[in-house]
């Protein structure tokens, strides 16, 4: 049965960032430098076909872009400028946009204004909510930021909690959703093999070892890279689990509680480090991956940087016991955070999810596709035993 | 010319006496031959032995005419007298030229001929498995035949021949003038063939002649032939192109392919290859298969184009170093 | 020692000799047995030539031309095509062994074909033994 | 003929001989020769040293006959010959056996190839006993030259021709001139318009007084030999058809190509489906300016099908090497006029060679084409699209970038339809006497090395009725054909070699079977002396008749019978 092309996809992939794609020729240098095009993966040059043909349905179920860490040695390496790295990076982007049943991580990546509208949209109303909340309820104490000396907080702890979870939750629903669709895009394509639940079992492990180390990036040729984000993503782990679970003891002041506080710090640095790495390499274009920067990137990498820098002010503030001070930080760095984790479900954010979902899918279809082909064999080997 | 009248022999090897025929169809010339010449040996004719011949002195003899090939060893024997008792040898006719009809039988081994002649034959009377012996014992005596040679040869091949009379049989005005030539004394220089002439038959043929190309090759009775026009532009087999003139058109003019009967022209060293080259050039085709289809229409093409001359054929005639 | 034929070959000059002096720049070995002789086109080659190399002792003769369609006269070779199953004809009825002689067409470029014709050939010849010609004439010239 | 005086000289071409061959022996053994007078070995013949050791030699030794045993004839024999003109001698009386070549570099065998060398060399040596003293011949060279054809190269030879001061007819065979360019637009890959290019040309070679240009006309028989042609041309041009013949020394035929037809491809639907249209259609689309589709939209999907006819196994072999370049093109201009287009190129391979051309395959790749590439021998099938569809029709094909069946859509697909030979080639190659290959284009004397003429002295050959070209090409191909025969007309008389076929009188019997033979035309029949000769100026030595004259009248000068049986005997001795 033919597939129909769609000689529109390209242009339409082009607000995603993928501009030259159709440069490609296909002579193959990219995949041959790529250290993840192994059978059955062919990165970057299948998808790089399918995106010119406008093959949709192939695209959609394809992994591939989320096995590239875009390391740009085939950007490096192209005769033609096709940029193979970043049109991953845009099929990525593309993806995610696919994955969302919401339909907003496509609005975000086609116009960034409308993704900066959201976001401030957001952030007003946390403010609102938060302002609300403490003068309503609250103590309406704007200098008394914790529970010291026996006043009630402005903003208490319990009640952030109210916030945080609930909006945790909320979205996490929403990426799960996606989750499956991704799972249904992928795993139950036209190509992908049929896989055991067994073999689901099997692998499961793979998740968490990808979530933490990304250890695949670690294969590209440079690796400062992957150590950058590892430390960024690691300080954000931390930091979500502290906030999540330790808020309490993080707010209490002014004394330093170094149970908690040494792993702020670190995480902060991580952060910090990670942040300023990516923004300097954006702003200097100096790896080939840092070439091209879609809006979403500025808005990823900017808002991070509020919500790091709010934070450290915040924890300045409350320790140096400026209570009014610390309140007013505290409801800015909200504004920032509320937004950011808002984000999570529909764009770049996601990947932290969507990477190692691939590395496992793509573990179990490779398995499945070489045991599918020794059963092939088998006579054959058979015979010449005979 | 001196008084002495011209001391001639004539013999008649392995031949079927055709020659001796075409001498006698000089008709009262051969009488005025009488006149001018002593005819010292002639078996068809006058009677005579080997003796006789033997005992002449060498070079008694002017002119000895051999006709016929050498097929044993009495045409031998007497090949080899006559050279040595006659000042001019000369090979007369087809057979003695080249080897002639007898000389087909080359192409076949001596034991097949005598299997088929002495034992295959169906008229045998049966169980008898006899064959020739050249001597055989009978009551005391014994009797000797001559030996039945494995080949036939050309009278060149056995002795050193002077001039050749070329024909199946040689036409009788040639007969005169080569006689005359040498009654005369005027004669070309030795080892040359006499009362012929210098180029191919289609020099004097009548027939109208145009470039060639040939489709299909018939045999006489196939096709109604064109009288006026080369009979192998008609797809008829004529040896003519390869072939010596001299015979007056005897056989295209009786509306019949020549047959070689006066041999090669000057310049030809194998009479059959060279016609096989002419014929074969001329076939219009250039697919292997169609060719071969139609090379089929020349059965038995070595006898053919080969037909008086075997024995002179690069591959069994004689070469000197 | 079993009996080395003698093969004479009649090449064309542009398409088989230069196959053959190919098979030399290339340094592709064949035996030794055959010896050239150079003709401007397998057109030039006449019966004659062949019957009077088998006459002279050679066991074998080998006439190589350019391939139908690539004759460097454009139809040359169709001559040499047209003469030869007439001769093999001819040769057949003297009782010379189909074998001894063969037609190919060698392009200018087949120096390793034509290696492998003359090996080829060799062999059979080999196995052919040596002609019979030459001997038997010279026999029955000697004693009848 | 007195006892030759022969001098045989050995090359052991450094080791390359003697390392295999032991050249002392042969020299021995050439000594006891026949004739042979002095025989002497050498490191290099070939050098001038060598050289001059013949020379001495021919001198010390009154040397009337040369044998080189060296390497091939088809290397050194010029030089020699050389050596030997430049020693007094004829350069004929020279004879070279072929001892590196055919002998020392395919033998290892030390004895053997020795011996082989000895029979070489005894077989030149008796060879050179036989060979005469040859002389060339001279023939006047009429200036006048014909060109078959009007189209850019029939134009450029006749201008570059007719500028050298030498008389031209052009021969048309159509009603104008220009030829299949002047069905084009624009040219890939600068895009400049081929009318200019034309128009130009062609009113420049109206205008010129050397050139006699003849519409409506064609060549009916071109008899003789090189400088001394005669042509018979039927005309059609200005009043009554007539024939009309004249006196030439040259001919370039420049008869050009024709467009493979489409229809022959049956799924493709040309004729058929209303939008699928020739390269050619499309490029009178382009001149009128409008790209639209039959009922005069513009189309929203265009496709473009490469290799029609072309580079298949059921209909040519060949690439017709223009057509990638001109696909590019049609893509970018129809990119141009609608932008908003979606344009699909379908290829085989893209054959991007010329100068300029892979800069316009990548604007080509920038104009967002969609490039797609399917299987030599396996064609794409065209058929309408289902109602409703947003297209006319839709290409189905397996594309082997991706190796999925994919399904195109198109509202208007241009065929680029491959050259051909043309119908009258075949009529053409019989008249000027020139070979075609099998797809009927005309052989040049040597593909790499002599691309302009042919196996027939005089007759030359530009353009596409060679082979699919692109127009530098051509026009380059032209002018060199032209050059070629300005400088044969600059010097005067033309040289005929001493080696040809000729007939001997006396031998002759007129029975006419060589006349058909010989390739040439250069056997006459005299019908009044009822002999056949050969004309020696259109004499390519083939010796084709010399082999087949069943009563051995024709001689091949420098290999006659006699010559080659003596180098048999030698072989065989």
């Amino acid at each position: 049965m033919a597939v129909r092309v769609n000689p529109k996809l390209i242009t339409e992939l082009a607000k995603y960032g993928a501009d030259d794609v159709q440069n490609c020729y296909h002579c193959g240098n990219c995949s041959a430098t790529c250290p993840f095009s192994k059978e059955p993966f062919v990165i970057p040059r299948r998808s790089m076909r399918y995106l010119q043909m406008g093959l949709e349905k192939s695209l959609r179920g394809d992994l591939e872009p989320w096995l590239c860490y875009y390391c740009g040695e085939c950007s490096e390496q192209c005769p033609r400028g096709a940029e193979p790295g970043e049109t991953m990076m845009s099929l990525r982007r593309w993806l995610t946009s696919r994955y969302d049943f919401t339909g907003l991580a496509g609005l975000f990546y086609r116009s960034t204004r409308a993704e900066i509208a959201a976001l401030v949209l957001v952030a007003l109303l946390t403010a609102a909510g938060l302002l609300a909340y403490g003068y309503i309820w609250g103590g309406g104490d704007l200098s008394a930021f914790d529970g010291g000396e026996g006043r009630r907080p402005f903003l208490p702890a319990s009640a952030i909690h109210v916030f945080d979870w609930a909006l945790g939750l909320g979205f996490l629903a929403v990426l799960l959703v996606n989750v499956a669709r991704m799972w249904h895009f992928t795993m139950r394509s036209r190509r992908s093999p049929r896989v055991s639940a067994a073999a689901y079992l099997k692998h499961a492990v793979l998740l968490p070892v990808h979530f933490f180390s990304q250890k695949r990036w670690a294969e590209c040729k440079e690796t400062t890279p992957w150590k950058m984000h590892l430390g960024l993503m690691l300080g954000y782990v931390t930091m979500l689990v502290l906030v999540m679970f330790f808020l309490e003891p993080l707010q209490h002041g002014p004394g330093i509680r170094w149970e908690v506080h040494a792993f702020g710090y670190l995480a902060t640095a991580g952060l910090l480090a990670g942040t300023i790495y990516a923004l300097r390499g954006r702003l200097r274009k100096s790896r080939s991956s840092h070439r091209h920067s879609h809006g979403t990137d500025w808005v990823f990498l900017g808002l991070l940087l509020a919500v790091v820098a709010t934070g450290v002010v915040l924890h300045l503030t409350h320790r140096l016991g400026y209570g009014t001070a610390a309140n007013v930080t505290y409801l800015v760095h909200m504004m920032a955070v509320v937004p950011w984790l808002a984000r999570y479900p529909f764009t770049k954010w996601s990947h932290l999810v969507y990477r190692p979902l691939a590395m496992y899918f793509a573990a179990l279809q490779s398995e499945a596709l070489t045991s599918r082909v020794r059963g092939q064999e088998q006579p054959a080997a058979l015979a010449r035993a005979a | 010319m001196n008084a002495r009248k011209l001391q001639v022999a004539l013999y008649w090897g392995a031949a079927c006496g055709g020659c001796d025929v075409a001498v006698l169809d000089t008709d009262e010339f051969v009488l005025d031959l009488a006149q001018a010449a002593d005819i010292r040996f002639w078996p068809i004719a006058v009677d005579g032995k080997y003796s006789d011949l033997e005992a002449m002195a060498d070079g008694e003899l002017d002119l000895a005419l051999f006709n016929g090939a050498v097929r044993n060893s009495e045409n031998e024997q007497v090949a080899k007298l006559l050279r040595a008792k006659s000042r001019i040898l000369v090979a007369f006719g087809s057979c003695a030229h080249l080897g002639g009809i007898p000389g087909l039988a080359n192409l076949t081994s001596k034991d097949d001929i005598l299997a088929t002649v002495y034992l295959g034959n169906p008229s045998l009377e049966p169980g008898n498995q006899t064959l020739p012996q050249p001597r055989t014992a009978v009551n005391g005596g014994a009797l000797e035949i001559p030996t039945f040679y494995r080949r036939v040869y050309r009278l060149s091949d056995v002795v050193d021949v002077d001039y050749f009379v070329p024909g199946c049989p040689p036409a009788p005005a040639q007969v005169k003038a080569v006689l005359l030539a040498v009654v005369g004394g005027q004669l070309p220089p030795r080892r040359s063939v006499l009362g012929a002439g210098e180029r191919a038959l289609c020099d004097e043929c009548p027939r109208a002649k145009s470039e060639k190309k040939v489709k299909r090759f018939y045999r006489p009775h196939q096709v109604v032939q064109d009288p006026q026009r080369c009979l192998l532009e008609q797809g008829i087999l004529c040896m003519g192109p390869a072939t010596r003139s001299g015979c007056g058109v005897r056989c295209p003019n009786s509306n019949q392919g020549c047959r070689g009967c006066y041999g090669p022209p000057p310049d030809v060293r194998d009479q059959g290859a060279r016609f096989l080259s002419a014929l074969a050039s001329i076939v219009d085709s250039k697919d292997p298969t169609e060719i071969e289809e139609i090379l089929a229409g020349l059965p038995d093409f070595a006898s053919f184009a080969y037909r008086f001359s075997v024995p002179a054929s690069s591959l069994q005639r004689s070469h000197r170093p | 020692m079993s009996h080395e034929p003698q093969i004479v070959g009649f090449l064309c000059n542009w398409c088989s000799y230069a196959g053959a002096d190919l098979a030399g720049t290339s340094r592709i070995p064949y035996p030794p047995n055959i010896r050239v002789i150079r003709v401007m086109c397998s057109a030039r080659i006449e019966p004659e030539f062949v019957v009077e190399a088998l006459a002279r002792g050679a066991d074998g003769v080998l006439v190589c031309g350019c391939h139908p369609g690539d004759c460097h006269y454009s139809e040359g070779n169709y001559k040499a095509m047209r003469r030869f199953p007439l001769l093999k004809q001819v040769l057949e009825a003297y009782g010379v062994e189909n074998e001894r002689v063969r037609l190919e067409w060698v392009s200018a470029s087949e120096g390793q074909r034509f290696a492998e014709i003359v090996a080829e050939m060799t062999e059979r010849l080999r196995a052919l033994g040596p002609s019979r010609v030459k001997a038997a004439l010279q026999a029955d010239m000697l004693e009848r | 003929m007195a006892e030759p005086k022969i001098g045989v000289f050995i090359c052991s071409c450094g080791t390359n001989i003697s390392h295999v061959v032991d050249t002392e022996a042969v020299r021995e053994q050439a000594l006891v020769l026949p004739g042979v007078e002095t025989a002497r070995t050498y490191r290099y013949m070939c050098s001038n040293p060598g050289q001059e050791m013949i020379g001495a030699a021919v001198r010390e030794h009154g040397l009337d006959r040369v044998v080189v045993a060296a390497c091939s004839p088809r290397m050194h024999e010029r030089t020699f010959r050389g050596a030997c003109r430049a020693a007094g001698l004829n350069p004929y009386l020279f004879e070279m056996a072929n001892i590196r070549e055919q002998c020392s570099w395919v033998h290892a065998d030390r004895p053997a190839a020795t011996l082989k060398a000895t029979a070489l060399t005894r077989a030149a040596v008796f060879r050179v006993a036989r060979n005469e003293p040859l002389d060339g011949l001279t023939a006047e060279m009429c200036p006048t030259t014909l060109v078959l054809g009007g189209g850019i190269a029939g134009l450029t030879a006749a201008l570059e021709l007719a500028e050298g001061g030498y008389p031209v007819v052009l021969v048309e065979r159509s009603d104008r001139l220009g030829g299949n360019l002047a069905r084009v637009d624009l040219t890939a890959p600068y895009l400049d318009s081929a009318r200019d290019l034309l128009t130009e040309r062609i009113t420049r070679v109206r205008r010129h007084h050397n050139i006699t240009v003849m519409l409506h006309s064609q060549l009916k028989a071109l008899s003789g030999f090189v400088g001394n042609f005669t042509a018979t041309v039927q005309t059609a041009d200005g009043e009554a058809p007539r024939t009309i013949a004249f006196r030439l020394g040259n001919v370039v035929v420049a008869t050009g190509y024709r467009e493979f037809d489409a229809s022959r491809i049956t799924h493709y639907g040309w004729g058929k489906l209303p939008n699928v249209v020739t390269s050619f259609e499309f490029e009178r689309m382009l001149r009128s300016g409008r790209i639209e589709t039959k009922d005069g939209r513009p189309p929203r999907y265009a496709a473009i099908i490469h290799c029609v006819g072309s580079r298949s196994r059921e209909f040519h072999g060949y690439c017709s090497r223009v057509c990638c370049m001109t696909a590019l093109k049609y893509a970018q201009e129809i990119k141009s006029a609608v932008p908003d287009c979606y344009v699909s190129d379908l290829y085989i391979d893209m054959h991007a060679f010329g100068k300029g051309c892979e800069d316009f395959y990548k604007r080509g790749s920038e104009a967002k084409t969609l490039f797609l590439m399917y299987g030599k021998n396996e064609h794409p099938v065209i058929r309408r699209a289902p109602p409703g569809d947003d297209c006319e029709m839709l290409i189905e094909v397996d594309e082997q970038l991706s190796g999925e069946r994919i399904e195109i859509p198109a509202d208007l697909v241009v065929l680029m339809v491959g050259m051909e030979a043309r119908e009258d080639s075949a009529e053409v190659a019989h008249l000027v006497n020139i070979s075609q290959d099998k797809d009927g284009w005309f052989i040049e004397s040597h593909p790499k090395l002599d691309p302009v003429a042919t196996t027939t002295e005089g007759i030359y050959i530009a353009g596409t009725c060679a082979a699919p070209k692109d127009i530098p090409d051509t026009v380059a191909q032209a002018r060199a054909a032209a050059g070629r025969i300005l400088a044969r007309i600059a010097r005067g008389r033309i040289e005929i070699d001493g080696v040809f076929a000729e007939v001997h009188e006396e031998r002759c019997s007129g029975c006419r079977i060589c006349n058909e033979l010989c390739p040439y035309s250069a056997i006459e029949f005299d019908s009044e002396k009822r002999r056949s000769h050969v004309i020696a100026a259109a004499c390519k030595a083939c010796g084709a008749c010399a082999a087949a004259c069943p009563s051995g009248a024709v001689k091949a000068r420098h290999f006659t019978s006699e010559q080659v049986l003596a180098q048999v005997e030698g072989l065989l001795s």
